[in-house]
């Protein structure tokens, strides 16, 4: 019944495969935070193990998870199929398991992730919008070999296709750093003396700032919702944004899925269980494509917060527990 | 001079006298060696406190499947820094090797045995033109081989450009098969023992030796130096792409960025195992101890139950307190002695 | 004259091929000459260059660093965060910070000098050990924006110039006069060439490995501080990039990774020809795949330009030529 | 028509001339001495014979037929077995492992049969008496005397027709190297050739039958031995006459005592040694090889741990390292036994090896002055002829003489006046010997007081003071004035041995 899984403690592990940027950070952050308050205060005891960003480390790692026997496991995973044959173990030793953020393709496990169809299409749409159909934009393609890197940029250029007068020039590789990212913006636009758009699969304030420090006009820019983004968006003269939203709480929801499953016993319908957060834009924006996504309009105070750590990824809580920005950035 | 001499045969006598002192010196050389398996030793000791049934078969077998791919890796890496080199491009080696199986392994158990025969020939000719230019071009393997690993990382995320392709069941199914308990990994293990216990042996394997330790003198003594990178970078690119074909067998997949995973490590291992950097000294046994005590640290964390921040400080730690240990015990070893 | 070139082969023939990638790659991307174009590899060049500047000295003295990445992103993520936006606070956080790298590239220095722990080991753990550390002391907070000064220093310009480029080139003389001029140069060099003789000959050895390891500590700092400037705020694993394009910027220069030889201006030119090696891909339009192979075979025809073998060939010829024209005379 | 026949043989190196017109003739079956001063270039012309370096001209002929060896191995081949001056054995091998590198016994998988070779090496120590150590040492930890004899077993083990010996004698103490020049004899009664160089005089009378006699690398003579006096062979070699080698032994020493042990020790290798040094005194250490000299000129040095009291200049000092030695005018300063592996940085200049130790000496507010540093180089390179093409050339290239040379000016640098002179003389010619030891006579009168061992003998017979023979790690006796002959030395090296 109810009342006895209520009571039951689950020792769920979190095996996240990087631990080197602001995203991982705050995802492992809010993963202890909405166990410790909410719905699922006592229930679970997470145990969270880093590796050091190698597919044979996590493996190893979780060869050791599985030998202790926990009710779930949450993987970030550094791969989306080499993690397969060890998470098959996992799934036959009984073990509840949720890949998230970085999902795996094995089938016995669950794919917790942000829509990575749905996030390209509407910005590149709202790119074309902006460029009125016609300009020569940068494609971000992201880290060399990772598949949401893959996904996103044929997301991008699928829908630009679309729109015969829009030309991708260039393509460099942000690798979701901000170094990279303007190192790679600034050798593109020595390049081309003309560019109209920038599509970035990282932070996009890089980008705004190889712009500045070519001395070129501000473009539209394309980059996701983190506080640095949105405050460089909202503060920059002439900017226009849009920034897709892959929420650091897709831990939180991971663990409340494992929970769910555990309490209940019934598995969702779908093995691919989709996050969407709302996207924030610089003016309102309503796509054609995906007429059900939110876009919110950047808003210092409400969205973007001078006093938060430029790192810190957007939206921060999730809706079934709160999680403050202080919690989030664990100030 | 008129005064006769002792007889200078009688200083034949004297190796005697010798062979004592020879017995200490060599303790003395092999102390790096000898303290890393001390160090494992203690390792694995702790290791067995903290968990149940460390000292079985099942353990056994899965930190030797979890360490083998670093191990095959690290020989090939042994044996370029027993010759005095190093070679990076390893890591485009076994991305590459992975990718070509994910990609080329299909149909009959035959076709896939052949297949892998190829990619691990593949991977001696790669190491064979490493060894080429470094000679040809008289220059340092370090720069030689970080461009090659660059290329190969490129072929192989030409071919895939994400991680991907399927391997076969049985493939999978022979890397992790076993008989009486005891994992085909440990049967690839005691074979490296084995192929490294000939190998020292060879004249091949004296030859590698030699050069590393003094080339100019190897030289000398009619080494072809040209031949000597040739078949060390050749072996080092074999192993590598052996680490590949096993690496599969675990992940199932071809992955054209794995490869840079297991570069300084393979280094790590063999300098922990007592290998110097510059050439000429140690073996393989202390890089399968080097290489061990790296995956037992990860272990050892695991059980510690530390908390995840804390967890790369303290494998950071035990992997320094370890090498220290053994470098001040050689070093007090050396000074009675000397 | 003769002498001093061919002492100094290895360096000319680096920065040779530097101009040559250089000419090469304005052909293939117009804007590349231009200036703000310039400015903007030199401000990168002048990040690797800065990292790469201890580097050169630990590894001419036969050791190698690899715990520049997290001594680089623990000096940035502390700066940032004491500062907390403000340039009041620069006043102790950037000396606490660069303090701090020099201490751990002293630690550095003494497991190795001290204790015997081989380089390699030494630095990669403290590199881990450094990266749980920072994580520890932020409890992983996000990390805080870069004040002014800072982006003054890593962005601003002083006439045409880059402030941080002039910072490079003020720490460039420093380490050619270090290197060149100085006891200290003297003896890492002979202690690169050879420990024991270098013991023999009362060079004091321990002092002199701890000061390479603490310079190149006290630079990876240094460039971390500048590096948020660049960035306008600290991030985790801003220093992963550095590690092996420090060393492969020194081995470009013409420095043996086995110790020795090699010099300061060596490594500028290393760190120029990778950072206009990255520039120039992008303008390619390449995908991933083929980018690694062109940077390899780039890196690879660049340094084959300074090596011996290719000089010699190209001795061989002109002296052939030069015999044919005695011959007809 | 001789075995070996060479006409106008040259070799440059860039503008350096090693060899300019070099002619020689040897025959089986004779010992041909190859001599001429240092960086006449002998080396180099056996290296030419050896097959490692090729000509830039002239002819060689083998038994009548042209020889033109393309790599160390066709000469090998041919039946020449070179021991070449600069050692060329593989540090981390063994003694055995070395002997036979490349030539091993296989078993039928590859593999080195170890007990075989073993074997093999016992065997052929035996059959030449060969006085060398265990098959199973590495190399490494050899002495250079030891490797010297390892390098000699291992030419022989070619059973060659020409055998070259390049001062093989030079590291060689003296029961060695009576074993070496009675060996040479024996080999050349068998009708080999035995192509020996060596700086001194005493062998070269003792067991060649003819010399050859280079001058900046051209051959100015061929001599018969037994018909042409010293006084020739010096001056074809010098081109001019000598005085004598040894300077006259003019007593300087005063009552101060520069260096005081009591009760030295280092391990089980050197026990209980009680020795004075005086200021203006030159103090000889010998002994048999292994019997301690090395232990006492290391533990003086800081490079050996040593038990017991030592007193510099009257204040007690503890010597860790060579830095605690090296202090300056009070200091300790040593030339070392293995001048390739701890004296010199052979890829460094000339300069640069010279000035290693005293580079505060030309140091101003923390930057090296290069005019006085270039004051100080030019200074030893005049004292000590040291025959280098410009201070800039690298130190590996220099002739095995010079390299010797550049070694002691770096230790005169110092200015330490204790001097521990570990076979300073190694490898010099007959004329810039003569000018060391007057330089270490020179030395004594300013007040210096060096501690000086030799592996010849008489060296020590003629220059030093006093002579402190060490027998089994002891002190065995202290000799001065007439007491001081090899034969008296002998006898206290050996009493105990020949007891035994
Ligand atoms: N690789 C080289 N580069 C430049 N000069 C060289 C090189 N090798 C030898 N020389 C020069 O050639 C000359 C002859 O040297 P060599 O070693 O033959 O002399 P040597 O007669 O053996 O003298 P010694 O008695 O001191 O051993 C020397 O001046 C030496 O500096
Ligand atoms: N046990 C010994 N007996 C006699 N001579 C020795 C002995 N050990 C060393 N030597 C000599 O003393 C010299 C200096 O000794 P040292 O300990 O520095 O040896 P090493 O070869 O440098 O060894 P390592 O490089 O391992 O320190 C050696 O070159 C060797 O010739
Ligand atoms: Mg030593
Ligand atoms: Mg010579």
């Amino acid at each position: 019944g109810h009342a006895e899984a209520e009571a039951k403690k689950y020792k769920i592990y979190l095996s996240n495969n990087f631990v080197g940027n602001d995203w991982r950070q705050q995802m492992e952050r809010v993963a202890n935070v909405s166990v410790s308050k909410g719905p699922l205060e006592g229930r679970v005891d997470l145990k969270i193990e880093n590796v050091e960003n190698t597919v044979q480390a996590q493996i190893n790692s979780l060869n050791n998870i599985i030998r202790s026997k926990p009710d779930a496991i949450l993987i970030d995973a550094g791969s989306d199929t080499a993690l397969n044959p060890t998470i098959k173990k996992a799934c036959d030793a009984g073990i509840v398991v949720i890949s998230f953020d970085q999902v795996v393709t094995e089938p016995c496990a669950y794919a917790l992730e942000s829509d990575w169809k749905r996030i390209p299409a509407v910005m590149a749409e709202w790119m074309a919008q902006q460029l009125g159909g016609k300009g020569k934009v940068f494609v971000d393609r992201g880290l060399a070999g990772a598949p949401i890197s893959a996904a996103l940029e044929k997301g991008y250029l699928d829908v630009l296709k679309k729109y015969p007068g829009i030309e991708v020039v260039g393509s460099y590789n942000g690798e979701y750093a901000l170094g990279p990212e303007q190192a790679g913006v600034a050798s593109l636009l020595a390049a081309h003396p003309q560019v109209d758009g920038i599509l970035t699969q990282g932070y996009g304030s890089g980008a705004i700032k190889a712009l500045q420090d070519a001395g070129r006009t501000i473009v539209p820019v394309v980059g996701f919702t983190y506080n640095s983004s949105a405050l460089a968006c909202a503060k920059t003269e002439g900017a226009k944004c849009i920034l897709g939203s892959n929420p650091a709480y897709l831990s939180s929801e991971a663990i409340k899925l494992a929970v769910d499953i555990l309490d209940t016993g019934k598995k969702p319908a779908e093995r691919h269980v989709l996050v969407n957060g709302d996207f924030l834009a610089t003016a309102p924006f309503k796509s054609e494509l995906y007429p059900d996504a939110v876009t919110q309009v950047i808003e210092i105070g409400k969205n973007a917060f001078p006093d938060a750590p430029p790192g810190l990824t957007l939206p921060i809580t999730p809706d079934w527990v709160t999680i403050t920005a202080a919690e989030a950035s664990g100030s | 001079m008129t005064m006769t001499l002792p007889s200078p045969a009688k200083s034949v006598a004297k190796r005697d006298g010798d062979a004592a002192r020879d017995r200490s010196t060599w303790l003395i050389d092999r102390a790096p060696f000898l303290i890393a398996c001390g160090m494992l030793a203690v390792l694995v000791a702790i290791y067995g406190t903290l968990r149940e049934g460390v000292f079985t078969f099942e353990e056994l077998n899965l930190d030797t499947a979890a360490a083998m791919t670093l191990l095959l890796a690290a020989t090939g890496q042994t044996i370029v820094l027993l010759r005095g080199g190093i070679d990076l491009s390893i890591g485009g080696m076994i991305s590459l090797g992975t990718v070509l199986a994910a990609t080329q392994f299909g149909g009959s158990p035959l076709q896939v045995a052949f297949a892998a025969l190829m990619i691990a020939l593949l991977g001696f000719a790669i190491g064979v033109c490493n060894g080429l230019l470094i000679s040809v071009l008289r220059l340092q393997p370090f720069l030689v081989t970080l461009a090659t690993w660059s290329i190969l990382s490129g072929t192989a995320l030409m071919i895939l450009p994400t991680d991907g392709g399927q391997l076969p069941d049985f493939w999978m199914a022979f890397g992790n098969a076993s008989l009486l308990g005891v994992s085909s990994s440990v049967g690839l293990l005691v074979l490296l023992i084995l192929f490294w216990v000939w190998f020292r042996g060879t004249r091949l394997g004296i030859e590698i030796r030699a050069t590393g330790s003094n080339q100019r003198s190897a030289e000398l003594s009619g080494v072809s130096i040209l031949r000597i990178n040739l078949l060390t970078y050749g072996l080092s690119g074999l192993f590598a792409a052996l680490a590949a074909l096993y690496l599969t067998t675990q992940t199932g997949t071809g992955s054209p960025t794995i490869g840079k995973d297991y570069i300084l490590p393979s280094v790590a291992a063999a300098v922990i195992g007592g290998i110097s950097l510059f050439g000429g000294r140690g073996g393989m046994i202390g890089t399968i101890v080097g290489a061990f005590i790296l995956t037992i640290i990860g272990n050892l964390v695991f059980v510690l139950s530390v908390s995840s921040y804390w967890q790369p400080v303290v494998s950071g730690v035990i992997l320094l307190i370890a090498v220290l240990a053994s470098s001040l015990a050689e070093k007090s070893a050396r000074r009675s002695l000397s | 004259m003769n002498a001093l070139l061919a002492r100094h082969r290895a360096v000319l023939l680096a920065y040779l091929g530097m101009i040559v990638l250089l000419l090469l790659t304005s052909f293939v991307s117009q804007g590349f000459l231009s200036g703000s174009h310039l400015r903007t590899m030199a401000v990168l060049s002048a990040f690797i260059g800065i990292v790469a500047l201890g580097q050169t000295f630990v590894i001419i003295g036969g050791g190698i660093d690899l715990s520049v990445p997290w001594v680089l992103n623990c000096a940035a993520v502390l700066v940032t965060l004491m500062a907390n936006g403000a340039d009041g606070p620069l006043i102790y956080a950037i000396p606490i910070a660069l303090a701090g790298g020099a201490l751990v590239g002293a630690l550095n220095g003494f497991g190795i000098a001290l204790f015997g722990v081989p380089p390699i080991i030494m630095t990669l753990a403290v590199n881990v050990i450094l990266q749980g550390g920072i994580l520890i002391y932020t409890g992983g907070a996000p990390t805080a924006s870069a004040p002014p000064l800072i982006q003054f220093l890593a962005v601003g310009r002083i006439g045409p110039l880059p402030v941080v480029v002039l910072i490079w080139a003020a720490l460039a003389v420093a380490a050619t006069l270090l290197l060149s001029r100085t006891a200290f140069g003297r003896y890492l060099y002979a202690q690169g060439t050879s420990a024991t003789v270098a013991e023999f000959s009362g060079v004091p050895t321990l002092r002199i490995t701890v000061l390479a390891y603490t310079l190149s500590g006290f630079t990876a700092a240094a460039a971390g501080i500048l590096l948020t400037g660049y960035t306008a705020q600290a991030y985790l694993g801003m220093g992963d990039p550095y590690l092996f394009t420090s060393i492969a910027a020194v081995a470009i220069g013409g420095a043996s990774i086995l110790g020795g030889s090699g010099s300061y201006i060596g490594t500028i030119a290393g760190a120029l020809v990778l950072t206009i090696l990255t520039g120039l891909l992008p303008a390619l339009n390449l995908s991933n795949g083929a980018l690694l192979v062109v940077y390899g075979v780039v890196i690879l025809v660049t340094v084959s330009l300074a090596s011996d073998a290719v000089s010699d060939f190209f001795a061989v010829m002109t002296r052939s030529f030069g015999r044919r024209d005695n011959a007809q005379s | 028509m001789e075995l070996i026949e060479a006409v106008g043989i040259s070799k440059r190196y860039g503008g350096i001339v090693a060899l300019s017109r070099a002619d020689f003739r040897a025959d089986a079956g004779e010992v041909h001495a190859l001599l001429g001063e240092n960086g006449a270039g002998k080396s180099t012309f056996i290296q030419i014979l050896a097959g490692i370096i090729r000509p830039n001209g002239g002819t060689l002929h083998l038994a009548g037929r042209a020889y033109q060896p393309a790599n160390a191995r066709a000469a090998e081949a041919a039946g020449i077995a070179a021991v070449f001056q600069e050692l060329s054995l593989v540090p981390d091998l063994t003694v055995a492992e070395n002997i036979w590198f490349r030539r091993e016994p296989l078993s039928p998988i590859g593999t080195v049969r170890k007990r075989r070779e073993r074997e093999a090496t016992l065997a052929l120590f035996d059959r030449y008496r060969i006085p060398a150590p265990a098959p199973t040492r590495e190399v490494r930890r050899l002495t250079l005397a030891e490797r010297q004899i390892v390098e000699i077993a291992k030419a022989l083990s070619r059973d060659p027709s020409v055998i070259i010996l390049d001062e093989a004698t030079s590291a060689l103490p003296p029961r060695e190297t009576e074993w070496l020049l009675q060996l040479s004899q024996d080999l050349a009664a068998e009708g080999k050739l035995v192509i020996y160089i060596s700086h001194r005089l005493a062998e070269i009378r003792q067991i060649a039958q003819r010399v050859t006699i280079f001058r900046n690398g051209a051959t100015v003579a061929t001599h018969d031995t037994a018909a042409v006096d010293d006084e020739t062979i010096i001056a074809d070699m010098l081109g001019r006459r000598m005085d004598r080698l040894y300077p006259p032994r003019i007593a300087t020493a005063t009552d101060r005592t520069a260096l005081k042990l009591r009760g030295l020790s280092v391990g089980d290798r050197l026990a209980d040694i009680d020795l004075d040094l005086k200021e203006g005194e030159v103090m000889g250490v010998a002994g048999l090889q292994g019997h301690g000299q090395r232990e006492l000129f290391q533990a003086l040095f800081g490079v050996s741990r040593s038990r017991g009291a030592i007193e510099v200049w009257g204040k007690p000092v503890a010597i860790r390292s060579p830095r605690d030695a090296l202090v300056g005018r009070d200091g300790i300063a040593l030339v070392p036994e293995d001048r390739r592996s701890h004296g010199l940085l052979l890829s460094k200049s000339v300069r640069e090896n010279l000035t290693l130790s005293v580079v505060p000496r030309f140091t101003r507010f923390g930057f090296l002055s290069r005019s006085r540093e270039r004051a100080l180089v030019d200074e030893q390179l005049r004292t000590l002829q040291i025959k280098a093409g410009t201070p800039d050339q690298l130190a590996g290239t220099l002739s095995g003489g010079n390299q010797q040379k550049v070694i002691f000016g770096k230790m005169l640098l110092t200015q330490s006046r204790i001097l521990l002179l570990y076979d300073p003389t190694r490898g010099i010619d007959v004329g810039t010997k003569g000018e060391i030891f007057r330089l270490m006579r020179d030395l004594a009168a300013k007040g210096y007081a060096i501690l000086f061992y030799s592996s010849d003998l008489p060296e020590i017979v003629n220059v030093a003071d006093r002579v402190a023979v060490l027998r089994n790690g002891k002190l065995a006796a202290i000799l001065s004035g007439d007491d001081i002959s090899e034969h008296r030395i002998l006898r206290e090296a050996m009493v105990e041995a020949r007891a035994a």
